[in-house]
């Protein structure tokens, strides 16, 4: 649901969106050195695999955005990744389309930055259970930013997409269950497993 | 003879435009040993993930374990009871400590957290594992990773093993520690192996997968006499383990020891 | 893993004459003629071009329906939530609810143009092998960094796939069965902290092959793709096209 | 004996708390081929790793194609000269299609285009491999990504060749096609292997680590005579190429044929 289809929201929105998008995308690019491409490249079709996950919640089964994630552990480097990765979703599987690519990059982006720079330094201290448990809060809080964003995008479209947006902001609860569960999880193995995955220097 | 633990008739199977299996029978009986062989890409792996329901077969049918199995859901009770060891370590080991790894099988079987632990402590402890219980398992050797995968399996408690390439990648005391665990173990076994000396020492019977079919094998063990040279690699001042006086040395060794 | 959506045998060439960057222009010019457009009978006008070129280039139905699903559980909302918010000259009331024609009209406007709109992208860029769709981004003057790191992806997503499936494989093979409950959250957990731990280290050796050849700062890419007429004739005519849909929509 | 082309004096190294090499020397001669050998982690890749550059050794010195190296600069010039074949193909190919990797190499050795391309289509076509060029690297099939492997770093013209497993994972028709080539080769070349059939076809030399430390190895061949008994597993009705009337037949094979 992170993704919006073409053809539903306003122009404006979809201009800030793009403008958004762009200023991130040349800011992230400028930080971005040759030298890290690889592993930007490597880590981004990694969670573009991690995305295919069905992950059952309640009577349902979701797919993970896995922003707070990215954000957590590519920082900068997650927007450029984020947007590959939408590319590919919008013309491969059709989530998506070509002119919301700039909003709904600007809508998975913006949080994964927001748990770079609010959540990182405490994961980066933390360990045992604290890790599971700041894990989970930048799972959650990826998910429910892009969610807020999403009706916001709607909900400035048109006043008659209100209704809708509040839906759809309902929808997320499953995901952000999911979310918050799976990214404390894989924080708590990687913290074990190889520390320094998430300490790298920017 | 008793009932096959595990039985295939006529089975086909390919990929998407890429036919691997037509027409394989096989059986397996309790207490055999048996070696499948066959060159890369003969549909070995293939072969034995099939008889635990990963991939479905477009003819033929499986019975394992007392009755047909067709669903996904009959199938979940074979896996249980047909350990299957991967071609690749890396590929079966995911969880952080070598512990959870082990628990991660009874855990599924729907083993309470406490009895999952108690197994996977004393399958370790009979592997001579115990004191890797704690470790990463994704810092391990190759070796290491091979020996705790194959606890991963035992402690599921299967009837039978079915082992894809089990010294693949192992050096030789590694992979002699291994064997002498396989052999110790009383389970009804199909292993894949390149390796004929493992096969010499391990198989009671083999089958061979060829042009996609299977063909039973015949082994039969009888003397030979070879007179050839052979380049002999060890480090300086390390006793080789014979002479190097020039007269043609006589001894006795196992074929491909290599 | 295949990415693009055609399959090998049933590749249909009649495409393959044209310069990729013209389809991705095409594409950009359809999606933005069609979001301007809010006549029903145009629209479905536009819906029904996408799936002839679909069909023309040899998409599987099957397949894009499959695609097209997805994306429905969000026009589902907006489709069922719309008649009730847009006010309007009453179509039916649901209890409380009043169904306006005019949101009726408004659902259905959103519903065609999203199809059509993803439909045409999947036929003209999905079709595309995605380093063809990264060599031609390359050549529209996208950022060098920014193709580079698309290119990457590309090449690891395959590699990540399998081993994701293996893992998947070995997993089931353990008796696992996915519900909806903390070990089965835990073990994807692992399996995604797995993915991304081997993706580091992979990373790593990837760049010290990338030391040993020499690398300082950029690859070099060979394949150019060049415009010829033809490639202008048919964007004249994809422009035309446009204006007539744009001209239709005022006049009518 | 001309001067050596790549020399370690007394390296040590090991990643963060865990020591890999202690005390290493190693000379590379020009016209060399030297086995690499040694259990799975011993320090193999490692040690390849050390004559490129890609670590730092705690203590020793390198010098490689006639002086000293240490800074990271120098060792730009090493990795020209000594082409480094990695363990596992998909981490060295990287770039879109084969021509733009096989490329990647002499344009960041400063060639233009016109002629990198000519460089990569005619190592590309004495490998045999010209077909290949448009295709999309990660769509080949393990054995064609080993062969493009070994194009991406002759295109650099190296002196020395550097090979890291180099058979692994090749099915034999495969592995057979690769030694072909490396023995056509003239350049030093210095190459880990676990397959002692390879190492007695193309090593002139024999080095192994063993905790930690290099020990050369003596290599000779002598002729032996050996009386064993060993299994032959084929199938039943084809014919095995020899009698079993139980008498003992003799004949001549490599050692480690199996
Ligand atoms: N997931 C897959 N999709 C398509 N083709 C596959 C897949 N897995 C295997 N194959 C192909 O099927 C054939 C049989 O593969 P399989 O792995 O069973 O062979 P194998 O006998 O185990 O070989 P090896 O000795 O190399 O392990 C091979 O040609 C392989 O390329
Ligand atoms: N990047 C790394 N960080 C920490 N330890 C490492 C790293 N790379 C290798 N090691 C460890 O260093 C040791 C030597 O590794 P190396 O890869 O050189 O062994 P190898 O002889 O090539 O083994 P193999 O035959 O399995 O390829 C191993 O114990 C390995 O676990
Ligand atoms: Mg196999
Ligand atoms: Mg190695």
């Amino acid at each position: 649901m992170a993704h919006i289809p073409d053809g539903v929201l306003s122009t404006p929105v979809l201009i800030t969106g793009a403008v958004v998008t762009t200023g991130l995308l040349a800011a992230a690019i400028r930080r971005l050195d040759f030298d890290r491409i690889p592993q930007a490249a490597v880590l981004s079709a990694a969670f573009f695999i991690a995305s295919l996950l069905s992950v059952p919640v309640g009577p349902s089964s979701v797919h993970l955005i896995l922003n707070g994630l990215m954000g957590v552990i590519l920082g900068w480097a997650a927007v450029p990744a984020i947007f590959v990765a939408l590319i590919m979703q919008a013309v491969f599987f059709g989530y998506g389309g070509l002119l919301v690519l700039g909003v709904n990059t600007m809508n998975i982006a913006l949080p994964a930055l927001l748990c770079a720079a609010l959540l990182g330094p405490a994961l980066r201290r933390s360990d045992g259970r604290f890790s599971l448990i700041w894990g989970a809060v930048s799972g959650a809080v990826g998910v429910l930013l892009t969610g807020t964003l999403v009706s916001l995008c709607l909900g400035l479209s048109s006043a008659d997409f209100l209704p809708a947006a509040k839906v759809v902001l309902a929808t997320y609860t499953p995901l952000m269950i999911a979310e918050a569960a799976v990214t404390g999880f894989t924080l708590g193995f990687i913290l074990k497993v190889a520390p320094e995955l998430i300490t790298i220097p920017e | 003879m008793n009932e096959a633990l595990i039985t295939l008739q006529d089975i086909n199977f390919g990929y998407p435009n890429h036919p691997v299996l037509s027409g394989v029978s096989f059986h397996l009986h309790p207490g055999e040993r048996v070696a499948l062989l066959g060159e890369n890409g003969a549909g070995k792996t293939t072969l034995l993930q099939l008889m635990v329901g990963l991939h479905n077969p477009t003819r033929g049918r499986i019975h394992a374990f007392g009755r047909e199995r067709r669903s996904e859901q009959d199938f979940r009770e074979v896996r249980a009871k047909a350990g299957l060891l991967f071609q690749d370590a890396d590929d079966q080991l995911f969880c952080p400590t070598v512990l959870e790894d082990v628990i991660f099988g009874p855990r599924n079987l729907g083993k309470p957290e406490s009895e999952a632990k108690a197994i996977a402590e004393q399958v370790l402890s009979s592997l001579g594992l115990s004191r890797y219980a704690d470790r990463i398992t994704h810092k391990l050797s190759g070796g290491e990773k091979r020996m705790i995968s194959l606890a991963t399996v035992l402690a599921m408690q299967p009837q039978a093993l079915l082992m894809d390439e089990p010294t693949n990648g192992l050096d030789e005391k590694a992979e002699q520690r291994l064997l002498e665990h396989l052999e110790s173990l009383p389970q009804a076994m199909v292993f894949v192996s390149h390796d004929r000396k493992l096969v010499e020492r391990l198989a009671t019977r083999a089958v061979m997968i060829q042009d996609g079919t299977l063909i039973e094998g015949l082994m039969h063990s009888h003397p030979h006499v070879h007179t050839h040279s052979h380049l002999h690699i060890h480090a300086a001042g390390i006793d080789a383990g014979h002479d190097h006086d020039g007269s043609i040395p006589e001894h006795q060794h196992a074929h491909g020891e290599g | 893993m295949q990415l693009t959506l055609i399959e090998k045998e049933s590749r249909n060439d009649r495409l393959r004459q044209f310069d990729p960057r013209l389809r991705l222009i095409t594409a950009l010019l359809f999606a933005m003629t069609v979001v301007s457009l809010h006549l029903i009978p145009l629209l479905l006008l536009t819906l029904l071009l996408a799936l002839g070129m679909a069909w023309w280039i040899g998409l599987s139905g099957s397949l894009l329906l499959k695609r097209l699903l997805v994306m429905e559980g969000f026009m589902i909302v907006l489709l069922v939530m719309l008649p009730f918010s847009v006010p309007g000259e009453s179509l039916f009331t649901l209890g409380p609810f009043n169904a306006s024609i005019e949101g009726v009209q408004r659902a259905l406007q959103i519903v065609l143009r999203a199809n059509a709109i993803v439909i045409l992208l999947m036929a003209l860029i999905g079709t595309l092998e995605p380093v063809v769709l990264g060599h031609a981004l390359g050549q529209l003057r996208l950022p060098d960094k920014l193709i580079h790191l698309f290119l990457f992806t590309v090449r690891y997503i395959g590699v990540l796939f399998d081993e994701y499936r293996r893992l998947r494989l070995a997993m089931r093979a353990r008796a696992f069965v996915a519900g909806s409950n903390r070990h089965t959250w835990r073990t994807f957990g692992w399996l995604v902290g797995m993915l991304l731990v081997r993706s580091l280290e992979r990373s790593e050796r990837i760049l010290a092959a990338m030391k040993c050849r020499g690398f300082n700062g950029r690859l070099y890419l060979v394949k150019q793709n060049i415009w010829s007429r033809y490639d202008t004739l048919a964007l004249l005519l994809s422009l035309s096209l446009s204006g007539t849909l744009l001209l239709l929509e005022q006049t009518l």
